[in-house]
């Protein structure tokens, strides 16, 4: 396991620099931010003066050389926008993702093995058909749609959550998780149904049957541990999706997270800040595709006795 | 974190420290079918009618008051945490003493400011001509770049003396006979403000002191006690940011905000808004160097295609006012005998028409451009422009662009081999004074013009020089002959801001609310309580 | 073993008895009846062979018993009684009681007959933990046993293995020991050596024997091979096209059949036939299911057939000594 | 497969091979909600294929005084579903947004299906070093921030529809490249794929004929499900100002533009919302019915009578807990 995970890490730092490296040109070639940063009225030298300061009057590779040697130090530079730091600015922004994202991908998960398991137990029946429909109808709802409306009927109608905002009690976690949840839930239900439904009708389920073992032993003891693998892969994607910003959930309730974060820092052609953004969702989504190969392995003993290549 | 200034643990923190529990309590609210008893209070803290809440449509980058020139900083510094020599009354133009008590041109190029004695800074500190000095040179003359300096000063610095303790005098390179109100820009800081970096968290003469930033979810005011003026009605106030606009209507509607900024119009109806014109004004610029827009005729007809009326019922709620010039009422120059454009088909196809027969490529593709955001309903605007400019037999296209984009087609130098361009543009003149407009829109090298005449250049020139009635004259007829003679510009729409208002408050606001809004002008509605 | 409250039962009562059982299976082209009326019982420690060839419904008959049916199958009439309850009427944490203590079943292919993902320490010992409420440890080391018993070398080590790890005929005699874990009445092997090279089969099929004599079984042995049966059967169940054409004992039916099938099953037989072989050709083919001729089952390829076939289903009637046929004209054969 | 020996699947017990399987617009008339599904797909295509035809330019027709008109029976067929802001005939905009929707939404599924797993298939089948690229390269898109390419190419190019094809396609590769790769990686140490690679078949030859067959059920299946993520990955975009750019309109650009309205022009955001619901529950109904009527070993639980399907006697008793 050990030189499984080695390898595994090596063969993720190229890929890393890749990404680095792609998002600073890319930020480049949106174009230069000084015409933001000063009145509309300024004059060709005062921009002059303050592309000079920002070091946006050098050579492009120039600046990738500077841009790396600070990095190597750890200081990804200071916000033109509001003059921080970039790393204390990202580094505020990213809980409140990976905790929208850990709660939702939680809940999501342990829901759609439920539910998906229950309609895989009895393919075609009334409880199969009700919540593949339902599953198949949550993944295809727009999410800020959905969100609207939930600040308009639950906000604001019935009274019952807040409209948004961070501050205050569990109740202020229902609607943004809830937006953020029907995609992957929807999603991970029917991809739970599919696995388990062939898991279910495996020999070796039988043979569990014919030991007397309960539907719930069946479930859970032996069919969903082979069921899992295509689960871990599509939750594994989902999660990504989650860490690279939930921009519109943040957006809307006003959570400061790291996908505002970086949509606000690319409009605003904060270079500083949308690159040490990327790092570090890069450096996370990295983690977590190691995090579910160590799962794929843990969860099938086939799997960990292959080599990895 | 650094920018808190209570000593009150920051909440980004405790926040992170207390997630397990949050998740854990999440789960469990949430399988347990999320009812939740009660009625939940938001970001903003709880209806105690003794707390402000605010929502904005975006986090201040900054609270340093050297920026208070951008609205996301202004709004919330402005006249609230730090204060101007001078202060310009919204609606008369007029300019008003504040920490300044008087002033007068003392000589071609010195203005003499006249200071309040017993103002004290909300570091207990007294505010003096020197402090008056320091920040006038902080914010125009140092390296800080800041936004101010390039926003009203431009290039020239000012020499600053603090004469005495409660008289400083400004001296400029070119005789100004404006300088008061350029100077109502400059918020005054005391002297002990860093004068090499920028700070985000600023102190000042006020009626509020900034007691905690909590970054991404709110900034929290408490009544600054030494305050020289008349005391504000509420104790504390909270600034929260929702970039949704039905986000910060429904907070106003279920109580958790007593004012919300930048509502969109289809709110109009309800009580609970209020809409005060805000000084902006849209138009769209038409590129006079490509064909076909370089025809007068062709630029006249897109002026006549324009349903200015119909856009403004059916798109911006009926909350504007038909434009014919760039600068609304109340601002210098302003001309009272233009009146908007009424839209005519038929003599804008005839100009085409004409302009055609003249072998004026009326065929060629015209890119209208626009910014996302740039007010509610701007891309539904540009697709009616769109529409209506084909009526006429233009040929034109939409490019929705965002800001940065869009700037780079407004300002100077302007990109090049991108065909003709039909620029949607919205001006502000906060600043009161056609001079603003005029330099930077009409001139034919202004930095957002594409074009004009020499005549008209000369006219502007002409009219800057002068002060009181002869200046206001001089620039009313040169607006006039803009449309005469350049049409540069179809002007659209005056525009308004909708402000939410909870009914337990009262509030009016002015043309000057979207850059600054006067909390201590806010007061509980006391009549409808009892 | 005695976790059932039902009493014991004698060795002369029949520790598995099934009767007339129907069994209904959807298709493309409707329902189709898969299995018949089927009736047969076993003693305790006696061997009852199911004969015939793909698709007469014996591989179905057995599901239907230990109620592992899919969901395109259902039972529609009949009875299964072990220990004097009928398992078709009972709740389904009743029949759970009686599987693994009293019913249980081998299959044929034992690599996905395990779960790939358990260790086969946990798998064999699942059934303690089922019925007996040992604990993990517990059922782990009467796992070990009974890894012991079937003859895996190192038990104690390879109880951690995982299926994938083990050679097929490891895999089968892992099957088995799962199977007799709790010493059930009755043991279902559903063709247990099909997937198996020739010497092995010959290992399991001997190791199967030893197990029933030891725990006193009755086995139902699922099979398309006349040599098996030969061997290992007391009694045989020949079936064709979901029914019951011939039953008896083995060297009874086999030396004088009283079917023209299970005649034409011998016949085709060569002398020197080894175990193994597939069932032996007898020309044409069995009727499909959706059509199946309203009179005898078997009229297309019988060299007998006469007009009455064709327009009277014969039943299955007792020909003496404990045997019967469908056949309206088994006496012919006898003697013939 | 062995499902099929050992426990007996009904299907090869009692339809013998020279029975022809079942012809798939029966076994699509047995389950009622795939039919739906299909008649609704059909349905769209048609509309999205030959809708603008019908409505000329209705969809682009504004009329200002006629801003919101609810939907109603009285203004004829083109105010049947309602005006927009700009007093457009919703319904005449639905029929123009089909095709632009469809015309981003398949290209782009069709893109990355095709790319992805032509990449997949290869580097799983050759394993090493081949696969070991393949999948950093899926890493490096997949922790790439679409958005960013987004905004990019979309202010900074230009915004055109083939434009957010590509970007949907690159950022949907990864998931196609992942899926194909895990299937050939698996299939290639099979006995037949051993098998054609010892007659001295060529690589792609293997890969074309022997694994693309086996892996191209879960392809399909992936790729539905991924349209309907690119369908709402655009209305996303259009949220945010860089999807569709006005005057063309989609479903997504709809919902997004109409959601100030929710309130008070309900018909403007929720009807677009709904097409898109339908489209995909269609579609990903279909690619359920689809996969199991390719697999012969789960064919048979389509030919279940549909009274007993939800019954309890379908499932053994066993199985019900």
């Amino acid at each position: 396991m050990v030189t499984f995970l080695r390898k595994r890490m090596l063969s993720s730092a190229i890929p890393l620099v890749c990404v680095v490296l792609g998002v600073f040109f890319l930020a480049r070639m949106t174009g230069n931010p000084v015409d933001l940063y000063l009145p509309l009225s300024a004059t060709a030298e005062q921009r002059a003066e303050f592309a000079a300061a920002q070091g946006f009057d050098l050579s492009i590779p120039a600046q990738l050389w500077n841009y790396l040697v600070d990095a190597a130090h750890l200081d990804f530079g200071t916000s033109l926008r509001t003059g921080q730091s970039a790393t204390e600015m990202v580094l505020d922004a990213f809980p409140v993702t990976l905790q929208l994202a850990g709660v939702t991908m939680l809940l999501a998960i342990t829901g759609a093995v439920l539910i998906g398991s229950l309609a895989a137990y009895r393919p075609n029946s009334l409880v199969d058909r009700i919540a593949s429909l339902l599953s198949m109808t949550a993944a295809s709802i727009p999410d800020f749609w959905f969100a609207v409306m939930g600040v308009l009927v639950f906000g604001v109608s019935l009274g019952w959550l807040p409209t948004s905002g961070t501050l205050g009690g569990p109740e202020v976690w229902v609607l943004p998780i809830a937006t953020l949840l029907i995609r992957p839930f929807g999603v991970l239900v029917q991809v739970v149904r599919g696995s388990m439904v062939s898991a279910l009708s495996a020999p070796y389920v039988k043979i569990a049957r014919s030991k007397g073992a309960t539907p719930r032993r069946v479930i859970f003891g032996h069919a969903l541990r082979n069921a899992v693998t295509p689960v871990l892969t599509v939750a594994g994607d989902l999660t990504v999706g989650l860490v690279n910003g939930a921009v519109i959930v943040e957006t809307i309730f006003g959570w400061p997270g790291i996908g505002k974060l970086m949509i606000d820092s690319i409009l605003q052609r904060d270079f500083a800040v949308l690159q040490a953004a990327v790092l570090l969702t890069a450096v996370t989504i990295f983690a977590l595709n190691i995090l579910v190969d160590v799962c794929h392995a843990l969860t099938d003993p086939r799997v960990r006795q292959a080599v990895p290549a | 974190m650094k920018f808190s200034v209570s000593p009150i643990p920051p909440a980004g923190r405790r926040r992170s420290r207390a997630t397990t529990a949050m998740l854990l309590a999440g789960t469990v609210l949430l399988s347990s079918g999320c009812a939740v008893a009660g009625s939940a209070a938001g970001d903003a803290g709880r209806a105690d009618g003794r707390t402000l809440r605010v929502v904005l449509t975006q986090e201040p980058p900054t609270l340093e008051p050297c920026e208070a020139s951008l609205t996301g900083t202004g709004v919330v510094v402005r006249s609230n945490i730090t204060e101007p020599l001078v202060e310009r009354d919204p609606d008369s133009g007029e300019l008003h003493p504040l920490l300044a008590t008087g002033w007068k041109q003392t000589d071609e190029r010195t203005w003499t400011f006249d200071t309040r004695t017993g103002v004290t800074f909300q570091n207990g500190e007294p505010f003096t001509a020197e402090d008056a000095a320091f920040s006038i040179d902080r914010a125009v003359n140092s390296d800080l770049a800041c936004n101010v300096e390039g926003y009203v000063f431009g290039d020239a610095d000012l020499e600053v003396k603090a004469v005495s303790d409660t008289r400083l005098t400004v001296t400029t390179e070119q005789p100004d006979p404006i300088l008061p109100l350029r100077l109502s820009f400059v918020e005054i800081v005391p002297r002990t403000t860093d004068a090499e970096a920028k700070v985000r968290i600023p102190i000042g003469t006020g009626p509020y002191a900034v007691s905690s930033w909590q970054p991404g979810a709110a900034i929290s005011l408490n009544r600054y006690d030494g305050y020289w003026g008349e005391a504000p009605a509420f104790p504390r106030a909270r600034y929260v940011w929702r970039s949704d606009a039905s986000v910060r209507a429904a907070m106003i509607d279920k109580g958790e905000a007593e004012i919300a900024v930048a509502l969109d119009p289809i709110e109009a109806h309800k009580d609970t808004t209020a809409s005060y014109p805000n000084n902006e004004t849209t138009a769209l610029r038409l590129d006079g160097r490509e064909p076909p827009l370089d025809d007068l005729r062709v630029r006249r007809a897109v002026d006549l295609a324009v349903d200015r009326e119909g856009i403004i019922d059916a798109l911006l709620g009926g909350l504007a006012e038909p434009a014919g010039q760039l600068v609304p009422p109340g601002v210098v120059g302003h001309n009272d005998e233009i009146r908007p454009t009424r839209q005519n088909v038929a003599r804008a196809k005839a100009l085409i028409e004409e302009a055609k027969a003249d072998g004026v490529p009326v065929d060629r593709q015209i890119t209208l451009v626009a910014r996302n955001g740039m007010f509610s309903g701007v891309s539904e605007t540009a697709e009616a422009l769109q529409y209506q400019m084909q009526q006429i037999g233009l040929n034109v296209r939409v490019r929705m662009a965002d800001t940065a984009t869009q700037l780079q087609y407004q300002l100077r130098p302007l990109p090049k081999g991108v065909g003709p361009i039909a620029l949607l543009i919205m001006h502000g003149n906060q600043a009161g004074d056609a001079a603003f407009t005029t330099s930077q829109y009409l001139m034919s090298d202004g930095p957002q013009s594409t074009f004009g005449t020499e005549e008209l250049d000369r006219r502007i020139a002409e009219a800057d020089a002068l002060s009181g009635d002869e200046r206001q004259k001089a620039f009313a007829e040169l607006l006039a002959d803009q449309n005469k003679t350049v049409v540069q510009y179809t002007h659209l729409a005056h525009m308004s801001g909708l402000l939410g208002l909870s009914p337990s408050i009262r509030y009016e606001p002015d043309s000057a609310t979207g850059d600054e809004m006067r909390l201590a002008e806010v007061s509980p509605a006391k009549a409808a309580q009892h | 073993m005695t976790t059932t409250s039902a009493p014991a039962p004698s060795d002369t009562a029949p520790a598995l008895d099934v009767e007339g059982l129907c069994v209904d299976l959807s298709t493309p082209s409707g329902t189709v009846r898969a299995v018949n009326g089927v009736s047969f019982s076993v003693r305790r420690g006696r061997t009852l062979a199911l004969l015939g060839e793909s698709g007469c419904g014996k591989s179905m008959t057995a599901l239907s018993v230990v109620g592992l049916l899919d969901p395109a199958a259902s039972v529609t009439g009949g009875a299964v009684r072990v220990r004097g309850k009928d398992t078709l009427r009972l709740s389904p944490a009743e029949r759970r009681k009686l599987a693994g203590p009293v019913l249980s079943i081998v299959f044929q292919d034992a690599l996905t007959a395990l779960n790939p993902v358990q260790p086969v320490g946990r798998q064999i010992g699942e059934p303690f933990r089922i019925h007996r409420g040992l604990s993990r440890r517990q059922a782990e080391e009467k796992a070990i046993e009974l890894m012991t018993r079937v003859g895996i070398p190192e038990p104690r080590q390879r109880a951690k293995s995982y299926p994938h790890q083990f050679s097929g005929g490891m895999r089968q005699r892992l099957l088995i020991a799962m199977a007799v874990a709790l010493d059930p009445d009755v043991l279902i092997a559903d063709e247990p050596t099909t997937a198996l090279d020739v010497t092995v089969q010959a290992q399991i099929m001997r190791l199967l024997r030893d197990l029933q004599d030891e725990r006193h079984m009755a086995v139902v042995l699922i099979t398309h091979d006349l040599a098996v049966v030969a061997q290992r059967a007391d009694d045989v169940v020949v079936m064709y096209a979901g029914t019951v054409v011939e039953q008896g004992a083995v060297h009874d039916v086999f030396t004088s059949p009283r079917h023209p099938y299970t005649r034409g099953l011998l016949d085709s037989v060569p002398e020197d036939a080894e175990r193994g072989r597939p069932l032996p050709a007898v020309p044409g083919s069995p009727p499909e299911l959706s059509a199946v001729p309203p009179g005898c089952v078997f009229q297309a390829r019988c060299p007998l057939v006469r007009e009455r076939c064709v327009r009277e289903r014969p039943s299955l009637r007792s020909t003496g000594d404990g045997r019967s046929a469908a056949c309206h004209f088994s006496e012919e054969l006898d003697r013939a | 497969m062995t499902t099929a020996e050992t426990s007996a699947v009904p299907v090869n017990e009692t339809v013998p091979a020279r029975h022809r399987p079942p012809r798939w617009w029966r076994l699509l008339g047995r389950d009622r909600a795939a039919a739906a599904g299909a008649v609704v797909l059909t349905l769209v295509a048609l509309v999205a294929l030959f809708g603008r035809l019908f409505i000329g330019d209705r969809a682009q027709r504004q009329d200002l005084d006629a801003s919101l008109r609810p939907p109603s029976l009285s203004d004829g067929v083109y105010g049947l579903l309602g005006t927009d802001v700009l007093g457009r005939s919703v319904l005449a905009r639905l029929i123009d947004a089909a095709g632009t929707t469809l015309s981003v939404a398949v290209p782009a599924v069709l893109c990355s299906l095709v790319i992805g797993s032509a990449l997949g298939l290869w580097a799983g089948y050759h394993g090493g070093r081949r696969e070991s690229l393949a999948m950093r390269v899926a890493d490096v898109i997949l922790s790439f921030p679409s958005l960013l390419i987004a905004v990019v190419v979309l202010y900074v190019f230009s915004p055109s529809a083939l434009n957010i094809v590509l970007i949907l396609a690159v950022a949907r590769i990864p998931v196609y490249l992942r899926t194909s790769r895990a299937e050939a990686a698996e299939l290639r140490s099979r006995l037949f794929v051993d098998a054609a690679r010892t007659f001295g078949t060529p690589s792609r030859h293997i890969i074309y004929r022997h694994i693309l067959p086996i892996a191209l059920p879960t392809l399909l299946t992936v790729a539905t499900l991924d349209f309907c993520f690119v369908m709402l990955t655009e209305s996303s975009l259009s949220f945010l100002g860089i999807g569709i750019q006005p005057p063309d309109v989609s479903w997504g650009l709809m919902v997004a533009q109409g959601r100030q309205y929710l309130q008070t022009a309900w018909w403007i955001t929720v009807l677009p919302g709904l097409a898109i619901v339908l489209t995909t529950v269609s579609a990903t109904l279909l690619a359920a019915w689809a996969r199991i009527a390719t697999d012969p070993a789960q064919r048979w639980r389509l030919t279940l009578p549909r009274k007993r399907r939800g019954a309890s006697a379908a499932v053994p008793p066993e199985m019900i807990p």
